[in-house]
């Protein structure tokens, strides 16, 4: 089967097959075979490519899937039909300023909004200070968008995964 | 004095259950305390008693002096063991204790009040002939002083808080114009933040290295240094990785350094367990910077080394024992390396995480010992420090100790939330760092976040598991604007989108 | 001698992973290859990399020499590391390995030839000047003859198949009529089981304790004696416990005792480490019994005391360099202690389990390491031996390392299966152990079952447990001539009775 | 609630009361009073009792519950209904032979049978030998019965759970 996986900002086709416990997956005209296993506790692999040992791990994040290897290292990925990558494409290239919600991904204080409603946010700017852990911390926009009004008064407390302000989408 | 039967531990995850196993190989009842969020901690599971203190925030329960205390004479304690953070440096504290009739496992409330104090710990360094770094001999009342002491001394300057430490209240200055900048935000910090605003003015040095001592004293009088303790690495002013022995030091420097931390100790009659910090410049020449009246995060590192046990040490003293050593305190042997396994995103500015460790295998083996409070399925409290775990390993030398972490590391297994064990893969197969080249501005000088970005081959090893997590997929979706229902492997991307960048 | 890159490790489980961790930590790639139900095994993930060898029976994989042989070739493996079990005595696969060109980490093959045979073994002590016990110089051919030697050395006398070993094929007789009694049945055990059923005749040593001294060998002929290990406690002839140092040792004993090992590896021109097995009776007098041409189980004790690493001393002994420590191995510091963790149901005569690891929390904190092969969620495969982990402790002195054990024990959550962690509670905690009195007849002398059966405290524990499960039960169930159909928070005792006693 | 407990071989009646996280039971005439918390990971309960920390599993096992203590030791209850206590004494006190079905508890193979079709096997009596694991076990009766016709050749291997015999029930 065929789909459509973006990893690193990169988007790729990727062809699939299985027989058995055997991978094989075709992506850039490259062919890349595994042995795999599924092992116990979550959705975790052990993976044997070449005979190279990995360990994976496949979890639903915030944003598509999130595959830690070895552990630690944690990689997004996306995975997608193709019928929506042509749906997309239809809609016309150019996709602006996404838009989205900021989330607060704590409980803490929220010390201050970086931006004032009706601001044009970037992807990655910094949209309001978060306090949690005896720490700062900076919360960006991942999509950009224009702002909304404060969601909540600044120097007030705030729970994990409360709306702190909306960015509507803006078309490129 | 009488001996300890029941310590209640006055702290919470990690070092409270480190405390707690050296008690139950002393046969001493280990009391736990916890909030309410604590009441899965792994010190409660662990501890032979536990009782609850109150709610999740620590000055409603690990901080609420009152509660603390009555549940330790409530419980029968005979004695109470601060760990660190907390009440571990708090006279008043350890005043409290004596006063209700309980051991403080730790120095004099009177030891701790003086170190308490930078200017006091200062002077009390220089009358014992140890090398302080250069500056005002004591607060610095007005810009004017200040300037005189930049004209003595030169730039560039440090302006410290007389309250603050652990590189809070603390502020370069390089110029005579950044000084009078600073001079007015750097005292209002210090009395907003520690309600004392004096300040005063030393020498900044520049790329130092961060030593320490660790030193053992009994009521006999006697002090023993156990070594030194490298503590270069660092971000936001807080230790991430630490070795002994430093690879900054000689013999000839040893002797002088562990000298110097005996006068200190000696000269305040120190009691317990303390460590002595010093920074250490280029040219290898150390300055006294102050006095940690507990025991360390890192004290693990001279326990691998000495084979001593400091918790036991600590209780030894407490009770009126002599060092279990005598006056030979034992030869080290080979090099240790402790690295901080924290909920935090290296990634993201070292922001902290907090979630479900959803999956954990810790490293094994020769030579590797790992302070976990943690364990599968724990949630991790937003409330306070965010150190997991502790990584320690022993080799016979530096190299092999730090291949021996690479090792670990590499077998490290934490899924869940976002920690630091990359982080440190990448730190110790770090160059600088195999060379011993280190300093407090290691990472300013050698770390951007890209360099955790996962190579072309974990990209391959990504893929091939993202199209196995498609292949169990198997979820009815329609497809707007598509052919109707069909079964699917995948979800749409923009499902499930939570927006923002929930780090939870 | 060329240098080691990629060692092939032909074993499983726990030790294959021992082995993989100090390869990592020497820069060598190490490939673990792995039969069907394996390929989840720790030993796999953890290894640079991976090789199926072949069904689930020892015999068709990881006891299939060509199939061995062939992988380490194809991965291009240039050495081998056996490992204890399965090929790691086996001069045949030894010598194979040489003639494929592949360097055997372990001793020559005609050492192990040699060694292997206890009466070959026994001369080449006696050779050396050894004590042996007292028996027949050679193979009793007739009964006749055996009643001779009977009557040299007197009752109570051990028969021993010359090709046993492990505890196999021996047995005690006290009187002439026992002797007669056993002789036809013990040659035909020993030819069944050995295919070789020459017997010899010794005197039985009453209340043996065993004791083995370790030794490396480099191919300079330098020998090395690394201490002794007490390995008294046993079941079935299989080690539980192994400490070191012996209590039973002085200083003079323990110079005596590793000279007489040093000779006898001399005498036979050992390579690599070895372990020479004697019994001590209780007069403390010790008596050759056999060598061991490979790593023990237990060798982390020695690792522990010394700091060495044995797995890579080997190493680079196969590579031709001398002894890590030259002509002086270190002197040891404290003691150790190991205890093996069987899945086995000690309650049911040591009867072995299988299962899946459904919760386990390994032990943690100072002076603990854990070699585990397991993990949360692993299926204990059936075909091979049933160690799923080794605890080992260090403590400054014996006592120490006692109570540590204790503490660590107390620590090990470990459920799904059967296994013998209470049972090492017991058997650290009792009075004898404490003491130091040990006799491989430990377990005869002081172990009933019924020493495992919880406490009263246990049992009200136990009884809240259930308490709690049956309020989260609710099941819909009919009671027969009950009143019709009821919420009910308990099912029927008889249902799911699986009958038998499944220990799976 | 009430319900019937064997532990030990000794049958009890206990009362369960909770209030919260406070677990109240009171049993012959005594009363046990803990705190008792769910952790993660299966059905685990911390409990502190009078401030004694405990951690226990409870599993279904083979009979009825099993509660493992301090992750380590395994101790077998049940739990009943009173009603089944009654039908219980309703049916008359003496209980006989039980009755049952040995199961090969381990793959491996079955080395002999130690009793023959028709013989009266009492609770605890040897019935097989299993060779697992390089070792030789002797299965036993739990609650005897009369030996039915061996289900398996002997010196063959049998697989995990397989029966091997079957014992009826004999009233006493």
């Amino acid at each position: 089967m065929k789909f459509w996986v973006t990893l690193a900002g990169h988007d790729r086709e990727v062809t699939l097959r299985t027989e058995d416990e055997t991978l094989v997956l075709e992506v850039d005209g490259r062919r890349l075979v595994a042995d795999f296993h599924r092992l116990p506790d979550g959705e975790v692999y052990s993976l044997l490519v070449d005979g190279r040992s990995h360990e994976v791990r496949v979890a639903t994040g915030a944003d598509g899937l999130e595959v830690t290897l070895d552990g630690a290292t944690t990689v997004p990925v996306e995975v997608r039909h193709p019928l929506e990558k042509m749906l997309r494409a239809a809609q016309g290239g150019a996709r602006g300023l996404g838009g989205e919600t900021i989330l607060a991904p704590m409980p803490g204080l929220l010390v201050a909004y970086k931006v004032a409603a009706g601001d044009v946010v970037t992807p990655g700017q910094a949209v309001a200070v978060i306090e949690a852990m005896k720490m700062q911390n900076e919360l960006t926009a991942r999509h950009g968008g224009v702002a909304g009004e404060p969601l909540v008064a600044e120097r007030s407390s705030v729970s994990a995964g409360q709306p702190l302000l909306r960015l509507k989408a803006a078309p490129a | 004095m009488k001996p300890i039967r029941r310590v209640l531990i006055a702290n919470r995850g990690e070092i409270a259950v480190r405390i707690a196993r050296t008690l139950r190989e002393r046969d001493v009842t280990s009391i736990a305390v916890f909030s309410e969020p604590d009441r899965a901690s792994l010190h409660v599971l662990l501890a032979d008693e536990a009782y609850p203190i109150g709610p999740g925030p620590s000055r409603d329960s690990y901080l609420n002096l009152e509660r603390v205390l009555e549940t330790a004479k409530r419980v029968r304690a005979d004695a109470v063991h601060p760990g660190y953070g907390f009440f571990a440096e708090n006279p008043v504290f350890a005043k409290a204790c004596a006063e209700a009739g309980l051991a403080f496992i730790g120095p004099k409330p009177e030891t701790i009040a003086a170190l308490g104090d930078k200017l006091a710990a200062r002077a009390a360094a220089e009358r014992a002939g140890v090398p302080i770094i250069p500056g005002s001999p004591g607060p610095v009342a007005t810009l004017g002083e200040a300037r005189d002491v930049a004209k003595r001394i030169g730039f560039p300057l440090m302006l410290k808080a007389a309250a603050g430490g652990g590189g809070k209240g603390m502020r370069v200055v390089r110029s005579d114009a950044e000084l009078s900048a600073a001079w007015d935000v750097t005292r209002g910090e210090a009395g907003a933040a520690f309600g004392d605003d004096r300040v005063f003015v030393e020498r900044a040095i520049e790329r130092p290295r961060h030593v320490e001592a660790q030193i053992l004293a009994d009521s006999s009088g006697r002090v023993a240094f156990l070594g030194e303790r490298e503590c270069s690495v660092q971000r936001r002013h807080q230790k991430l990785l630490e070795e002994t022995p430093s690879p900054a030091f000689d013999a000839k420097t040893r002797a002088a350094f562990g000298d110097a931390a005996c006068r200190i100790a000696k000269a305040v009659g120190y009691l317990s367990a303390g460590t002595v910090e010093f920074i250490l410049d280029e040219e290898g020449r150390f300055y006294f910077l102050e006095v940690n009246t507990r025991l360390q995060v890192e004290h693990p590192v001279t326990e691998m080394v000495t084979g001593l046990d400091l918790v036991a040490e600590q209780l030894a003293i407490a009770e009126g024992a002599p060092l279990s050593f005598g006056d030979t305190p034992p030869v080290p042997r080979g090099a240790s390396m402790e690295a901080r396994i924290i909920a935090e995103d290296p990634a993201a500015n070292f922001m902290p995480s907090v979630g479900r460790v959803e999956r954990v295998r810790f490293p094994q083996g020769p030579g590797v010992r790992n302070d976990a409070g943690i364990y599968r399925g724990y949630q991790v409290p937003v409330f306070y420090d965010s150190l997991l775990s502790k990584l320690v390993v022993w080799g016979e030398d530096r190299e092999h100790a730090r291949r021996r972490m690479l090792r670990a590391l590499g077998e490290f297994v934490l899924e869940g939330l976002h920690h630091n064990v990359a982080f440190h893969r990448w730190l110790v197969a770090h160059e600088a760092f195999a060379a011993g080249n280190l300093s407090t501005r290691f990472l300013d000088e050698h770390f951007k976040p890209e360099m955790l970005a996962p190579d072309a081959t974990a990209g391959e090893i990504a893929l091939l598991a993202a199209a196995l997590h498609a292949r169990e997929q198997s979820l009815e979706v329609s497809l707007p604007g598509g052919n109707g229902v069909e079964r699917s492997p995948w979800r749409w991307s923009d499902r499930r989108r939570a927006g923002g960048r929930t780090r939870a």
